[in-house]
């Protein structure tokens, strides 16, 4: 256990050493979500409805953001080579990034959403569900783009193949994620939703990793 | 058993799948056109106009083939590709690769006869159905596999990274189809609902599983016709491939 | 047999555009799919062939 | 101790050797040697296990590997720097260690950094030192991991005299207390002994 916490610590270092590559994701996801209400007009009502959604769809776009450089800086100095080597497992290695990534693009998403909800003019208590959704969503997104991440890794057009492969295996994510807010603001149990959001990141937590790093032993080959 | 394992292993090496693929070929190709004309006939001829539909129902007879096929064969795909990552056989990974584009074909049919049988029957060419939107993301994913191939230079390498992604694609697909349905529900009051299709008569039945057969052994036949451009374009080096062709 | 004639089969009770189309789109691209997978066969084979045309003249002249 | 037999590697369609095989006993070193192209790289990347071999096999300490055990007792130093730039040397050392598990405190690592010759750079960020500077961080690594197998493709490239006397010296000294190194080089090694390997 020694070995990921080092892993997190490591890579949170390397990225206070590089704060603009952190902040690229935060300014992206504030921007998009202010340009929202810029292009469909100051109408509460329909700003309200949509919000949820539009919160969400910027959350996983600046999340994508960041994951082409997950492995990448590793990859071209060597390091994740020492890390394949390493007598700590890769998989307790993979899952110590996949964290700092968590830590570095998602948390700041989640901190920030109930600050940016209220320019949509949500009540507390449906911020306070989009928080929540949110917290359990952004790990997922990060479980799940760590192995596009590795897949596309040295790849030719890596980015763009990225957000092909990515993007579809997020919808489940997006729709539970956004449909909790929106159920609540109907004023239906909202309790399905995040359970269901809690169930696939317990088993995106148990699978991802280990498919993260059977993807990256190929990329190294 | 013991000598039924060694023929398996036998043929799942490219030097000698080549030869029985391009021997099975004509006979999926006549069980094709076989079970085609026989599905036609049936869609055309036989099946009785639908009462609440018409004749436009009959889209049916190959929209739902289509539809069957493009996720049966995702599975196929996803099967013989963790067979070549787990048991590095090269035939099981070249099986993988030549499956996706008929699937991506099948998926593709689905979506177009889907949206022209919306049209006349709800007024729009594409709803947020969970059927369609499913079929709409599998179709990506599709997308997706043959874009990570084609972007590694390595065959080695791009066939263990797509057998992961189909891996994963396959996994995630029930998860996506069920979050979809659960979507589709949650806003029911602004889409229609295409489950009511119409009450299945005997010979529409037939019609429909003879088109379903004969779209199965179609692809069957083409992907067989794939795998073997591509096993000489894999192994044109080897010294088979040059006394292979004549 | 519903049909009385051969333009009602093809107006297809008004819907000839959808059923049509549904059936013309999936008949050209499963037409069109072997071929293609002929087509690359036939290259892959054209390319054998000539490479080992090619073998073939590298060795005779070298025993020139 | 190491078994290789063997092995077999081909890229892309190009074979690079066939069956290859050696075996190295405690205090014994290899010299892989060949020209450009001819797979040294690609030899100790598969020793190591970092990309499968066609054939053959490789047992190190009678088990098959690569295994956890393997791991513990290696250290590979390939082409590439390994070490992070916006980091100093000290954390790079401090850091690599605990990702394998290594206990190791600052006095080790100093020691270490001042062994090779960096005494004065130990604060400052790796992007400024110079190639062969660089390479030293990355040595550093042979003296604060303990490891019986030492896998060194091309480790005298872009270093100095000096630094090619003292990296002799550290190889000797590992030799001496019972190690084993397997090292790539096109020029001949300041190293006594040693098998050698055409590919």
């Amino acid at each position: 256990m020694n070995a990921f916490f080092a892993t997190v610590r490591r890579d949170l270092l390397l990225a206070m050493r590089r704060k603009s590559e952190v902040l690229t994701a935060v300014f992206f996801f504030v921007i998009v979500t202010s340009l929202f209400p810029l292009g469909i007009g100051p109408e509460p009502v329909l700003l309200k409805k949509i919000a949820p959604g539009i919160l969400w769809v910027a959350a996983l776009l600046a999340t994508l953001l960041g994951l082409p450089r997950l492995f990448a800086a590793d990859h071209v100095d060597g390091t994740l080579e020492q890390m394949a080597l390493s007598p700590s497992p890769l998989g307790l290695l993979v899952a110590g990034k996949i964290l700092a990534h968590w830590l570095l693009c998602g948390l700041p998403l989640v901190l920030l959403a109930p600050v940016l909800g209220l320019q949509f003019d949500l009540d507390a208590s449906a911020l306070g569900i989009l928080t929540l959704a949110l917290l359990l969503g952004t790990p997922l997104l990060s479980l799940i783009g760590a192995i596009g991440a590795a897949l596309t890794l040295g790849v030719r057009g890596g980015g763009v193949l990225l957000a092909l492969l990515v993007l579809p295996l997020y919808i489940p994510a997006l729709i539970f994620g956004a449909g909790a807010v929106e159920a609540h603001i109907a004023g239906l149990d909202v309790g399905g939703h995040l359970s269901l959001l809690a169930a696939m990141l317990v088993l995106a937590a148990f699978f991802a990793p280990w498919a993260t790093t059977a993807a990256l032993r190929i990329a190294l080959e | 058993m013991r000598q039924s394992l060694i023929q398996w292993f036998k043929f799942a090496s490219p030097q000698s799948f080549y030869p029985l693929a391009g021997r099975m070929i004509p006979w999926f190709w006549a069980a094709a056109a076989v079970f085609g004309i026989a599905g036609l006939w049936i869609s055309f001829f036989v099946a009785p106009t639908d009462a609440q539909q018409g004749e436009g129902y009959r889209i049916i007879f190959v929209h739902v083939p289509a539809s069957w096929m493009s996720m049966f064969i995702y599975v196929v795909m996803a099967f013989w590709a963790g067979r070549g990552l787990a048991l590095n056989t090269r035939v099981s990974a070249m099986m993988a690769q030549s499956l996706a584009p008929t699937g991506a074909l099948m998926a593709a049919l689905s979506l177009w006869t889907g949206a022209l049988w919306g049209k006349p029957m709800w007024g729009a060419w594409w709803v947020w159905d969970a059927r369609l939107t499913s079929e709409l993301i599998l179709f990506f994913l599709y997308l997706g596999f043959m874009a990570l191939q084609a972007a590694i230079d390595d065959p080695r390498r791009a066939d263990k990274a797509g057998a992961i992604l189909a891996l994963v694609g396959v996994v995630n697909i029930p998860i996506i189809y069920f979050s979809v349905k659960w979507w589709n529900t949650l806003h029911q009051g602004s889409t229609i609902n295409l489950n009511k299709a119409p009450s299945m008569a005997q010979t529409m039945l037939w019609g429909m599983l003879l088109m379903a057969l004969a779209f199965w052994m179609y692809s069957i036949a083409v992907a067989l016709m794939r795998v073997r451009a591509i096993i000489l374009e894999r192994e044109r080096h080897t010294e088979w491939v040059k006394h292979a062709v004549e | 047999m519903q049909w009385n004639s051969v333009g009602e089969f093809f107006a297809m009770g008004g819907y000839a555009l959808y059923v049509w189309g549904s059936f013309g789109a999936c008949a050209i691209l499963l037409i069109a799919e072997p071929f293609l997978a002929k087509r690359r066969l036939k290259q892959i084979r054209q390319s054998l062939i000539r490479e080992r045309l090619a073998d073939e003249l590298e060795s005779q002249q070298r025993t020139q | 101790m190491l078994n290789v037999s063997g092995l077999a590697c081909s890229r892309g369609e190009r074979r690079l050797f066939v069956d290859v095989g050696f075996s190295l006993a405690a205090g014994e070193w290899l010299h892989v040697q060949g020209d450009n192209g001819s797979g040294k790289t690609s030899m100790m990347r598969l020793l190591v296990g970092l990309s499968p071999a066609d054939a053959g096999a490789i047992f190190w300490r009678g088990e098959r590997a690569p295994s956890v055990e393997f791991r513990r007792d290696l250290i590979y130093l390939g082409h590439h720097a390994a070490v992070k730039e916006d980091l100093t040397p000290l954390e790079n050392l401090r850091l690599a260690a605990a990702l394998d598990g290594v206990a190791l405190d600052e006095r080790g690592a100093l020691a270490a950094l001042i062994r090779l010759g960096l005494r004065g750079r130990e604060e400052l960020p790796v992007r400024v030192l110079s190639a062969g500077q660089k390479r030293r961080v990355l040595l550093a690594r042979l003296l604060t991991r303990p490891a019986d197998l030492w896998v060194l493709d091309e480790a005298f490239n872009a270093l100095d005299v000096a630094a090619v006397k003292l990296l002799g010296d550290l190889i000797a000294e590992h030799l001496a207390a019972g190690g084993m190194a397997i090292l790539t080089s096109h020029q001949p090694l300041p190293v006594p002994g040693g098998k050698a390997l055409v590919l």
